[in-house]
């Protein structure tokens, strides 16, 4: 999305509810600043993300999308992340294989007591998927004509 | 149709202050679906909730959206609400607009715009949820403690004393944990084994009691009110049932070199060891690192003098497996190792010694009998010098943790004043950053010290202890005299931090219960549910969840337990109704689902349909147990063809939220 | 008569797309396909397209409104249609003819002004098919590869491309294309005849189509054979997407997050989904739909448009299934002479 | 080895251990196999082939034959083999209704690849041996066996049969031929240059299905691009996105299930690559997780569905 | 001062209100006794922006660089880096009459090494 002739990044943020999205309850209470330009979805844990919903947020407009859970070991359903870790893995191979920029995806793993980490995640990745530009190879224009 | 309703929370001005509550419910009463929108002071307060109710009543509405704080803390406050109103609690969606907007945005206009589209897709969400109803779930009256200390034993009678099964795991040969390695207790200066050793006696008495000696948690499999434990019993080496107890092995056992593990290695014991008199169950058992038969096949001397014919050199580990309604996890604590600090010179000089070691040195069961001597030449010490906050309070890096050990000013006064009582002649000084005494009695009993028994506190620290010519010379700082002191000293005390137990961390995996970053375990809400762990059916007991004195950790063992009584004494536990659900005209039963399922919930039926032309196809279809799935969601995305959903978090319903997010 | 030489082939083409818009057959991968005519662009030396010259007056996808919704009101914004004039270049005789159908069923009334736009902004240039191959059979129903119809018929004679305007139009065009010289009647009647020299041996041109009618509907529709027609038929569209005559489509409504978009796109009876209602599906196996295709082209529809046959014979059906089942081995099967 | 196929096909309907057989039908030209369920020895004398275009993979057929009632014989060539397997792995084939009859396989031969070859209008011929010989309208024409092999059979995993009742032919061995290379031709390129060649190929496509109708692991008794519920269903690619979607989905809901069978790429009526996309999973996935061949056995765990404590994490596209 | 403040913070690294006050730096320092102000002083006198005592006192030229402090601190405060800071605080700030390359040549003398020479032009160049 363009706001006043600059560029502002749409990012989803998936996150467990378990840790991450407790992990982003923590950035706020701790008052710690991430841009506004990243919305967050809680799932029940990072293995309910389905691809289809990456590719839909690519296709309604989202110029990143992130996917957080517990650490690797800290599942909440002690499996979930790794099958996760799996099926993204993949997946980011295979849109990278596409031709679509790696930097647009990522997974990163936050605990509920990680409020700090939280936040530098996003401002880092609200400032990469800046760096890299509008979301061109994913895009469904239809979309974007408002 | 769907008829929603908005209610935009100010949260006085947590909300209010950067995000315009008005303007949000203004946009969001553009939305479709939504046919009455408006704002409150303080939605979770009563007026609120009468508000949200009144609204319900008079607008018809189908679904309510609460733009509030984070789910995680009023969720179920909203939920009733509703369900009080009358419409389905599942009908209810919050857009966090606090703790994931306001609180993390400055400015006013973004911090708006933002609470709006989070608004959006709560709305977008609620208009596909469905009316859920909870199923339920069998509970297994019975409880399992993870730790024998004072903590898990406190717990365990507590629970056994409301009626209840329990069983305790402890690792060591002997129930107790670190109480019964302390001398006495602050402030009042009873002597810990005393008041401890009846608790144990107690506990092994208790028929509803079972205590799994050197034992350990193998496997954890099952969710609240359906555990399934796997115990590793491991090898004494010695019949439990045959053994008395009487100790004779542990005096003809022709192995005396053994550190003992006790006295933490100030003195020796013997290959076949109890390792103190008051143990709990009092049965011998073999050190299999050191016992000369089982090294070397020679020897036997144990076997020979047991006239109980209790020693089996045979004997394997064995593994039980049993059933439990909750878990009670009480895995305690340890002082840290000190090979960072060597400053102190504690792995100089034996005469450094940690409060630990200086129990058991000033303990009538101790190595010295409960004389105080330097462990070097066994004399009487004249100066002491007591070190706070060793490893405790650090910033940054592997050396030292970055908490307060909590306990160390207290014992620490309590040594010094025992030290001043019992020796007049010694000069004491503690070194301190900050004396902290919050507690009953605490900080009169630090005074005492001070006042009555002349112990020298003094406000710095020990920057090194340099061992020479048989003293510890003591460099420190004296910050209120603007002094640097240089003391001789006989004796260092060191008030090492503590740290949660080494099994705590696989074990929180067993349990799927979450840890903080110190290996503390988490607890399900930092003040209003201390004794809970996020997972349901896993509680929280002594210092395993943070440093705790005994008193606190006696209070939180009997909250925990009063926890495990109000979940066992329910016959049968409302489920999650957000679970999976399979449908049955799309599944291929092709049992991916199954596959990655963590609970088992997935079973497979052939059932018949009816094909094309009144033809009848028999057909693998899968099917989810809803009292055992806990709604992961695994199942959803490893369904090729979409058969299998999760209620409550369905692909539709997330969707729609990303539509909304990103449109 | 009108010809040119084939080394100024590009020239003409930049010429045609200077005055409007020019579609052709390019190569694109292994494939041909009609192109939106870019300078340097080269005529396909393949006999056809992969898929059919409908695509260039019916899409795939049509976008036919958009809808506005506005608290409980619905604004509707009907999506503008063709006015721009347009030449579609290199139509094989088979293809020509596929028009023909798909008129009969796009404008009649009540009239698809999509449809009709396009189609009266075109200009229909035809190319007679250099080197038919197995799979044509268009001369079963009386179609000439050597002379196409369309606005203008064009031939390759080796040396030059020879072009006659058949229609107003067609003389409009090559009037306006002065590269173009008188001549070439006689190479053409040359090149007539080396396709008939093929066209005489292509293995279909005997197939029998007799009895496929209205009189025999039922016959046809009950006939034994379909079960064992339609047992391998994987139910996927290819057959229909390439197809010059298929003509089924559905509505499909995309909300695009500020509004809805109506689009209009191609189905295929083969798909199990197809005309699928509330109540189910009237073709509940692959048989019966596997039928309603081959019926309606065969059947249906000659019955109802005055014996014209809904195929062409272009035989990318032939070409382009999966498990190559087609519309020769229905008509032999079913058909009088069957074996 | 025809004859020999023939033969085996009339001795199992006669004993009566099969009621039915699956195998290829001749065609028009001879080239146009259909796969056919023969019931008579006549059909079978008549128009049971088994030449270089016997290509069909007929695993998937077994699905609903297996589950008609009575036993259906079906000859699978090596490649056909792990289809089934890893059907039966998904129970989707009722085993004890089908017996199984391994072919060895020479490769199959492409009749577009002829066709680019310049050999068109083939009326006939014989297609049996290693050189193939052609009647066509413009004259007889010949072409070696190995020069008109489909690319998939250019770059064939394995010539072994791994599941069968009863075998026709030598047994072979699995082989490593270079399959994965055009893939890591394309990613050596830029994603720039990746994204246009992806671009023009995928433009390509017409959502005909037949990748998806033909592939034995698209086997969904509803498949989520044909349910209006699942939110991703649409009759036509209205967008550039939406043919991303569909291929990139399709990949995904066959990634660790996919045997390389090769058919999606076979039926493309417009030549897209579509194999490429499965091998790249396929390749990632014997990379990251350990060499893994789909359908191979009956009991290794499909990698998307079990994982390693150790797994590594999905590489970051900002090194940092 | 602030801003001075914000100076020494930035060329030391150091968070001077890290600093939990619990003196095991002066413990430890080896120079207690020469320097006026000892190292958690130093480290308090910083916080509080008392910056021109400190740039004042002979003290930050006794203090030996060891770095125990560093060593020892438990908050990763380093009291020896805030030092520094200020000694170099010290150098900037005789920037006004530091000495410019083209007047060494006069200065130089037959005894000097080489080294001294070459430091001096080191430190001195602009």
């Amino acid at each position: 999305m363009q706001v006043n002739g600059q560029f502002q990044p749409t990012i989803v943020a998936f996150c467990c509810n378990w840790c991450s999205y407790a992990g982003a309850d923590l950035s706020g209470t701790n008052r710690l600043q991430y841009p506004a330009n990243v919305k967050i979805i809680r799932i029940p844990c990072s293995c309910r993300l389905n691809p289809m919903f990456i590719l839909r947020a690519f296709q309604r407009g989202a110029d990143g999308v992130i996917l957080c859970g517990c650490h690797p070991g800290d599942c909440h359903y002690t499996s979930g992340n790794y099958f996760a870790r799996r099926r993204m893995t993949l997946l980011f191979n295979m849109l990278e294989f596409l031709g679509i920029e790696r930097e647009r995806t990522r997974v990163e793993w936050v605990s509920a007591a990680e409020g700090a980490k939280f936040a530098a995640t996003m401002n880092d990745f609200v400032a990469t998927i800046t760096r890299l530009g509008e979301n061109k190879r994913l895009e469904d224009l239809r979309c974007k004509s408002k | 149709m769907q008829r929603i309703g908005v209610f935009v929370c100010w949260c006085g001005s947590n909300i209010a202050a950067t995000v315009d509550v008005e303007a949000v419910s203004q946009a969001l009463s553009h939305e479709a679906g939504v046919v009455f929108s408006t704002n409150y002071q303080y939605m979770c307060s009563q007026a609120g909730q009468e508000m949200i109710q009144a609204a319900i009543h008079e607008h018809r509405l189908t679904g309510v959206v609460i733009c509030s704080c984070s789910p995680r803390m009023h969720e179920n406050t909203f939920r009733k609400t509703c369900e009080r109103a009358g419409i389905n609690p599942y009908m209810v969606e919050i857009a966090n607009i606090r703790e994931q907007c306001s609180w993390i945005h400055k400015d006013k206009a973004v911090g708006t715009e933002k609470a709006i589209i989070l608004g959006r897709a709560a709305i977008a969400k609620v208009l596909l949820n469905a009316p859920l109803t909870a199923g339920t779930s069998p509970v297994t009256k019975r409880a399992l403690v993870i730790g024998g200390g004072i903590a898990g034993i406190q717990t365990a009678l507590d629970i056994a004393d409301a009626g209840f099964e329990v069983d305790i795991v402890e690792k060591e040969p002997t129930i107790g944990g670190k109480m019964t390695q302390i001398d006495k207790t602050f402030p009042t200066l009873d002597c810990a084994a005393c008041i401890l050793t009846p608790k144990m006696v107690d506990a092994a008495q208790n028929e509803k009691i079972k205590i799994y000696a050197y034992s350990q948690v193998e496997a954890v499999k099952g969710f609240v009110g359906n555990f399934t434990v796997t115990i590793r019993r491991k090898a004494r080496y010695v019949d439990e049932e045959k053994c008395t107890g009487c100790g004779l092995c542990t005096e003809k056992c022709p192995q005396k070199k053994v550190p003992n593990a006790f006295n933490l290695g100030l003195d020796t014991r013997r290959a076949i060891y109890i390792p103190f008199a008051q143990a709990v169950p009092k049965i011998a058992t073999i050190d299999a690192d050191y016992c000369t038969m089982l090294k070397t096949g020679k020897c036997g001397v144990c076997s020979k003098v047991c006239t109980a014919g209790a020693i089996d050199y045979h004997q394997q580990d064995t593994l039980i497996e049993e059933h439990y309604g909750a878990i009670v996890v009480a895995t305690g604590y340890n002082p840290i190792q000190l090979d960072q600090f060597d400053e102190f010179a504690y792995s100089h000089s034996p005469d450094v010694v940690t409060s630990l070691e200086l129990e058991r040195l000033m303990n009538a069961a101790g190595p010295t009998g409960g004389t105080l001597l330097r462990p070097s030449d066994k004399t009487h010490p004249h100066t002491l010098v007591f070190v706070q906050c060793v490893g405790s309070r650090c910033d940054g890096g592997e050396k030292g943790k970055p908490y307060c050990s909590k306990i160390c000013c207290m014992y620490t006064a309590k040594h010094a004043m025992l030290i001043r009582e019992k020796y007049p002649d010694t000069e004491v000084y503690v070194f301190y950053i900050d004396v902290r005494t919050p507690g009953k009695n605490f900080d009169e009993f630090y005074r005492r010290a001070v006042e009555e028994y002349g112990v020298h506190y003094i406000k710095g620290m020990v920057g090194k202890v340099t061992p020479q010519n048989g003293k510890l010379y003591v460099q420190a700082a004296d910050l209120l005299g603007g002094q640097q002191l240089k003391i001789e000293a006989d004796m260092v005390v060191l008030a090492a931090a503590i740290e949660p137990d080494k099994s705590a961390r696989p074990l929180a995996t067993m349990l799927t219960a979450s840890m903080d970053t110190n290996d503390f375990f988490t607890e399900a809400h930092p003040k209003l549910r201390p004794v809970e762990s996020p997972t349901a059916g896993i509680f929280l007991s002594g210092a395993c969840q943070g440093p705790k004195d005994i008193p606190e950790t006696v209070a939180q063992a009997g909250a925990a337990a009063s926890k495990v009584i109000g979940l066992l004494v329910k016959d049968h536990l409302v489920c999650n109704p957000c679970v999976a659900e399979s449908n049955e005209l799309m599944c291929n039963g092709c049992s991916a689902c199954e596959k990655v399922c963590p609970y088992g919930a997935i079973t497979y039926i052939d059932k018949e349909f009816r094909g094309p032309n009144r033809t009848t196809l028999l057909r693998r279809i899968a099917q989810v147990n809803p009292a055992v799935c806990q709604g992961c969601g695994a199942c959803t995305v490893a369904c090729p063809s979409g058969a299998m959903d999760l209620k409550g978090f369905s692909n539709g319903q997330i969707m729609a939220e990303v539509d909304a997010i990103c449109r | 008569m009108k010809q040119i030489a084939i080394s100024q082939l590009g020239q003409l083409l930049d010429a045609m797309a200077a005055r409007q818009t020019l579609y052709l057959p390019v190569d694109q991968g292994k494939t041909a396909q009609f192109n939106r005519y870019e300078s340097g662009m080269e005529l396909s030396k393949q006999l056809n397209t992969s898929r059919s010259a409908k695509d260039l007056f019916f899409p795939q996808v049509e976008h036919l409104a958009d809808f506005q919704v506005e608290g409980t009101s619905i604004t509707v914004k009907p999506r503008q249609q063709q006015e721009e004039d347009f030449i579609l270049f290199g139509v094989r005789a088979c293809d020509a003819k596929s028009f023909e159908i798909l008129d009969r069923v796009f404008l009649a009334e009540p009239q698809d002004t999509f449809y009709a736009a396009r189609r009266s902004h075109a200009t229909v240039v035809t190319l007679a098919c250099g080197a038919p191959e197995e799979t044509c059979f268009c001369t079963v129903f009386g179609i000439d590869p050597a002379d196409p119809a369309g606005d203008v018929t064009a031939w390759l004679t080796g040396e030059k491309l020879c072009m006659r305007a058949n229609t107003k139009k067609g003389e409009k065009l090559l009037a306006a294309l002065p590269l173009l010289e008188d001549g070439g009647e006689q190479a053409v009647v040359a090149a007539q005849a080396a396709i008939h020299a093929v066209t005489d041996k292509l293995p279909l041109k005997t197939l029998d189509l007799t009895g496929f009618d209205g009189e025999h509907l039922m016959e046809k529709f009950n006939s034994p054979h379909w079960a064992q027609l339609s047992e391998s038929c994987l139910g996927c569209g290819s057959c229909t997407f390439v197809c010059p005559t298929c003509q089924c489509y559905d509505i499909k409504d995309f909300n695009t997050g500020s509004e809805i978009q109506r689009l209009r796109c191609w189905d295929s009876c083969m798909y199990s989904d197809f005309t699928m209602m509330a109540h189910g599906t009237n073709r509940p196996t692959q048989l019966e739909r596997f039928r309603q295709r081959f019926m309606h082209k065969l059947v249906y529809f000659p019955a109802n448009n005055e014996g014209i046959y809904g195929c062409v014979g272009c035989g990318r059906c032939l070409k382009k299934c999966p498990i190559s089942m087609n519309i020769v081995k229905v008509i032999k099967t079913l058909g009088e002479g069957e074996r | 080895m025809q004859e020999q196929v023939r033969a085996k096909a009339k001795a199992l309907l006669e004993s009566g251990v099969c009621d039915r057989i699956l195998a290829w039908k001749t065609g028009e030209f001879f080239y146009d196999v259909t796969p056919a369920v023969f019931t008579s020895v006549e059909e079978i004398d008549r128009d049971l082939v088994y030449n270089a275009f016997c290509g069909a993979n007929l695993s998937k057929y077994l699905i609903a034959e297996s589950r008609k009632g009575g036993k259906v014989g079906a000859f699978l060539k090596p490649c056909d083999t792990y289809s089934f397997q890893q059907l039966l792995k998904e129970h989707r084939i009722r085993r004890e209704n089908t017996y199984i009859v391994g072919v060895a396989c020479e490769g199959m031969a492409d009749i577009e690849t002829i066709r680019a070859a310049g050999i068109k209008g083939v009326t006939g011929g014989d297609f049996t041996g290693e050189t193939l010989t052609f009647e066509t309208l413009y004259g007889a024409k010949t072409m070696a066996r190995a020069e008109a092999l489909a690319e998939r059979c250019k770059f064939c995993k394995s010539k072994k049969l791994v599941i069968f009742d009863e075998l026709l032919g030598e047994q072979g061995e699995e082989q490593d031929v270079g399959r994965f290379d055009e893939v890591k031709r394309l990613e050596a390129m830029s994603d720039e240059e990746r994204f246009a060649f992806w671009q023009q190929e995928l433009s390509k496509c017409i959502r005909c299905n037949a990748c998806r109708n033909v592939c034995p692991a698209c086997s969904c008794e509803k498949c989520v691009f044909d349910n209006p519920n699942s939110g991703v269903e649409n009759k036509a690619a209205a967008s550039s996105f939406e043919e991303q979607l569909f291929h990139i989905i399709r990949a995904f809901h066959v990634a660790g299930r996919c045997t390389d069978c090769g058919e999606c790429s076979r039926v493309c009526p417009q030549h897209i690559p579509l194999h490429l996309l499965n091998r790249k999973f396929i390749k990632d996935i014997n990379e990251i997780y350990g060499p893994y061949q789909a359908g191979a056995d009956a009991d290794t765990r499909p990698p998307l569905l079990t994982y390693e404590t150790g797994d590594p994490e999905p590489r970051r596209g900002d090194a940092g | 001062m602030n801003d001075a403040v914000e100076t020494v913070r930035r060329i030391s690294g150091v968070n001077p209100l890290k600093c939990m006050k619990c003196g095991k730096c002066t413990a430890t320092c080896p120079a207690y006794d020469e320097m006026e102000y000892h190292p958690h002083q130093f480290v308090d006198m910083v916080a509080n922006g008392r910056l021109e005592e400190l740039m004042g006192s002979k003290g930050i030229y006794l203090c030996l660089s060891c770095f125990a402090c560093v060593e020892r601190c438990p908050r990763n405060v380093k009291p020896g880096a805030l030092v520094e800071a200020v000694r170099l605080m010290v150098i900037r700030q005789q920037e006004q009459n530091h000495l410019k390359p083209q007047e060494i040549p006069a200065l130089l003398e037959e005894s000097l090494p080489q080294q001294a020479i070459t430091s001096a032009l080191r430190k001195y160049r602009r």
